[in-house]
């Protein structure tokens, strides 16, 4: 078992993180940014390390920093969280040569899954359905045009090195093709530094569904269960569930196998994700591995009991998993949404401020997890995830009321500050979402009015 | 509590409020009740309110008193690497408000290890009571086998050494103090 | 800080000053008044309010207290209820208070309808400008076919019915107002 | 189903019950008191009404403006929480009489159950086992007297209208009998009106473990499994957890039968608990049937993924159980502590006032009921309990590890307020707790330095 860990994050997931250490008896090493100074997680940890100012290049990316706060502390391993360092296979390297255990896949492990060409062979080769597309980058225009023509339109063109949904373009005609390509080749060159790109099948309205799973380093795997993250935001998710509603059980177990074939495939070991898109008809095919425990863990953890990032730790402190496929057996719904200090009607500009009413929903089958409390400056320097709501319900229909009551209940104000609390809440009051008919275009069309947001509010 | 207040009562302000105000009364008095305004609004902008406040003069005194307002922000922990930092004090005359004004302190540039000499065995870069120019290296924090240089930011005399040699300290931890040369 | 202060500066405070201070230095010390005033005003709208202040100058002297704020209290809701209640201004002088201390509400004394006459069709128990005793009925509230009496807990001239005759009231719902004669 | 459902009570209950309403979309009507007039729940209802001044006779337990203030807000049911008029019969009549519904068992139902000789009397007919001792009130002295020699020594002197620990006394020798049962007679007629007293069997140093049941108007009924709530000071509960440590499964089932064979002889209707001595050897005993939703009902919800409170609900407005026992199927380990604004330096006086600072615990599977609030007032006229944290785990050890995280995140402070958070967390650090081998005399132990406050503290 690790003794001490360090933190190498901030917000809600060092703190979640902490908690996990503190419930298993681990040391906990926080690190803090000059503008972190007075944070939950500085709060609550055993010790904290100020590692730099404000901007996030100086402090939670300065691996130099990070590894002589550890070394400082007497750290044992280094918890990157979600974000900044934690899929940085120089870093796990670094924490290595270091004598750091690294809280996460092996370095190799993340560089191959990292780089999506790299990923897309591995899983053909492991018999995990991909889209239709070119599996090697494509050399030149002839070659990726004649690739695109073969699979039909419509097609995405992917850099190879991008994510999140940056560097990626759709193209519907044949006739927008080669300036689509070189669009997409010239930005990757300039935003990754890297203009390899390949081609492949675009799928309308899909859903978005991933699927966790935990590998320790003797080989044995399990998955647990998946989840649907469709409600997104410019490829930011907004709202995740498990299960993923609509989706045939006979579905699910195909996905689960599926994921765990391509984790064993990879020699993935900790907690990891593997994301799909799933058509109409449950065709689904692989997109893309996430080497880092998500934002949306809590949903799992809420249906299957499963401490995700305790286990996390367990794996890399050398232990074998205890738990077994069988000992997994998810247990009704659960929804969270993700409460941003942003501004749905300034086009959800950052809003951040000091918070001088801070108060979180509660009670039955609520979690939050939050580094918000009456009186926190939230700073404008880092991404604006305030808190994570999660709720849970034995149906989906019970899970959703719950949302809406607990969304209704924070209350949170400050000079300047908004959040997307009451945005969410008609999200999931939506017509489309309660149907479970929603494609990730829902908050599109919500915003463009296609969708009425409100449209639970006479239904009940 | 992050931030010390600036309290913005200057050191001639007794001196200025006995003779406007004692003296020939009008414009002087309106001078004297402004500075007196200004140095309110100063205050109750800083974040470590007072609870009272009094200011004589002669025959001219001002009080004022605050609550307890128990502002959010006083909830707030110090965090570990400000407790070394230097309190100022609340000036409320010239002589110590000029200290604390020309007195500097410069602080790690990186977590990391500080060291006072370019080598083991070497003299430090500086010592207390030495001249030192703007940009001149006075110490040295290493982090990962990297020498970050500690350079002194302005023109002064080095007045305190703060940390011992070969010391881990954290970025933002305060190294030296400098006074400014008046 | 959602309120600000209700400064107890009355009508006549300058009428006042100028008839017990100002005297032979007049023109000087109006114009010092207004400096005070001035500066009081700049002060209340700083961000963490005073509880008091006093100038003094030579024989002149001035004293502002402000009532507690509750700061806290100032983001909470005021309970639907309380909605009507008068706010009390901050007496300041006999002149000024006497108005307000001798208005007076008659709130419900339990949830229930309320009733102004002691039965249908009869004449009400008070109309504005009836002189009442204290202890005297002046209205009904029914809870659960029981009729608990509304009394005027003072004497004087009802100045106003809150509430129409046959009305849903809560408890504590202002009811009458009743001036007290001087 | 019910429409609109007043609230009958204050506090984190008045709030729990206010959320239920509404995510089963039944409007909520709050009342409250003037000192209640800025509560939480105030904030979170559809309606509020201001029932009365702070006093609780006034105010909460004022029935004419309880069922005026229903019948101003168009309400179709009374859900009276716990405490105040929950478990008052003559209410249970009023509502009735009133065309309201009253959420919990029948007025004759709570009158029987209420008279603790009635209620053995029935009990004893159900083959309930009952402690050795007298069925029927006593009428005399002598019979008295001849009652607790045929028991045995030590018995228990008991009002027959008492509770909660009040109008008892322990008589350990024969010679003491007599002044013991004039006094308890004499304090039962000023405390209840009542002077009737039975006598029975007292078990030193028992375990006090209760079994939650269901059972709606078509005599359907279920149980929930049992709580342990073993810790208590004076009486009044401070810890409860589920299932029960160290019963074998054998036991349990058959308190769960137990208390189901009760529940049907008496025509239950509604959440209702039945509460068991149990001693050494796993031999229990029926002590009293509570006649409502109890504060401790967070950890049956946190092992079943049952909402009791909504379950009351549905059974008030006439719907047939949906849960089978078959349906209830209780998972992990669950414990609450109650964190009351009490000092426990000062023989845990009240000490309330103003919450400068509230800062509840978060994150993974934790719960936390509360009406407090940064900038909350906490009034010193009504009971002093501030927060009940339950936590859930996999297993008992791992919930304690977790409770202990999480009453460390509690941040409460304001001028004259204190809580038992730090308290309670050196009793469910402590060694007898732990390993559960603690009884009812556990927090008495503490504070006398029997026990040693912070055992876990060196042994992890």
């Amino acid at each position: 078992m690790l003794r001490t860990v360090l933190v190498a994050n901030r917000g809600e997931i060092a703190l979640r993180v902490a908690r996990a250490c503190r419930e298993l008896g681990i040391r906990v090493v926080a690190v803090y940014s000059t503008e972190d100074r007075d944070s939950a997680v500085v709060r609550f940890a055993d010790q904290a390390v100020h590692i730099g100012p404000g901007p996030a290049s100086a402090s939670y990316l300065n691996m130099p920093a990070i590894i002589e706060a550890a070394r400082q502390a007497g750290a044992d391993a280094i918890h990157p969280g979600y974000g900044f360092l934690s899929e940085d296979p120089d870093f796990a390297e670094v924490c290595q040569s270091n004598g750091l255990v690294f809280v996460g896949p092996p370095a190799k492990v993340i560089a191959q899954l990292g780089d999506k060409i790299a990923a897309r062979s591995l899983m053909a080769a492991a018999d995990v359905p991909l889209l239709p597309g070119s599996i090697e980058p494509l050399r030149n225009e002839t070659e990726a045009r004649a690739c695109a023509e073969e699979i039909g339109y419509p097609v995405i063109i992917k850099a190879a090195a991008g994510g999140g949904g940056r560097g990626m373009q759709i193209v519907r005609d044949s006739a927008d093709f080669l300036a689509a390509y070189r669009e997409t080749t010239a930005r990757a060159q300039t935003l990754f530094g890297d203009n390899r790109v390949y081609v492949e099948r675009y799928v309308d309205h899909p859903r978005h569904v991933e699927v966790q799973v935990l590998c320790d380093q003797h080989g044995n795997a399990v998955h647990l269960g998946e989840r649907d993250c469709t409600v997104q935001r410019r490829h930011q998710k907004l709202v995740e569930e498990t299960p993923a509603p609509g989706l045939p059980e006979e579905v699910t177990a195909r996905l689960g196998e599926t994921a765990l074939r391509g984790a064993r495939a990879v020699g993935y070991v900790g907690a990891g994700t593997f994301e799909f898109l799933v058509d109409g008809n449950g065709n689904f095919s692989f997109m893309e591995v996430n080497c880092r425990i998500q934002v949306e863990h809590p949903v799992t953890e809420l249906t299957t009991g499963i401490d995700l990032v305790q286990q996390q730790l367990r794996i890399a402190g050398g232990e074998p998993l205890a738990i077994g496929q069988a000992d997994v057996t998810p247990r009704g719904v659960a929804i969270e949404c993700r409460i941003n200090a942003e501004d749905p009607e300034r086009n959800f500009a950052p809003a951040p401020g000091t918070l001088e009413e801070f108060v979180p929903a509660g009670g039955p089958f609520v979690r939050v997890d939050t580094h918000g409390f009456t009186g926190y400056r939230v700073p404008g320097t880092y991404d604006s995830l305030l808190a994570k709501l999660a709720v849970w319900a034995p149906t989906r229909d019970e899970a959703i009321a719950r949302m809406r009551r607990a969304l209704g209940e924070f209350r949170i104000s400050g000079p300047g500050v908004r959040t997307t609390a009451d945005f969410l809440a008609q999200v999931v009051s939506s017509a489309p979402f309660r149907n479970a008919t929603h494609s990730t275009a829902l908050v599109e069309h919500m915003l463009n009015g296609t969708v009425r947001s409100g449209d639970a509010a006479n239904a009940d | 509590m992050s931030e010390q207040p600036s309290v913005g009562l200057d050191d001639r302000f007794d001196e200025r409020f006995e003779r406007d105000f004692v003296g020939e009364r009008s414009r002087e008095l309106e001078h004297a009740l402004d500075r007196v305004t200004r140095a309110v609004s100063e205050v109750t902008r800083c974040a470590h309110l007072p609870s009272a406040l009094r200011v004589r003069g002669g025959d001219l005194s001002v009080e004022i008193e605050w609550h307890n307002q128990a502002p959010v922000a006083t909830v707030t922990e110090t965090a570990p690497a400000l407790a070394g930092a230097p309190v100022a004090t609340l000036p409320t005359n010239g002589g110590a408000a000029a200290r604390t004004d020309a007195e500097h302190t410069v602080t790690a540039p990186t977590v990391g290890v500080f060291y006072r000499a370019p080598e083991p065995g070497a003299a430090p870069f500086v010592e207390v009571g030495d001249e030192v120019t703007a940009g001149q290296q006075i110490g040295i924090v290493e982090v990962m086998k990297l020498m970050v240089p500690v350079e002194a930011d302005r023109a002064g005399r080095v007045t305190a050494v703060l940390q011992e040699n070969n010391t881990a300290v954290e970025y933002g931890t305060p190294l030296f103090r400098i006074a400014q040369e008046g």
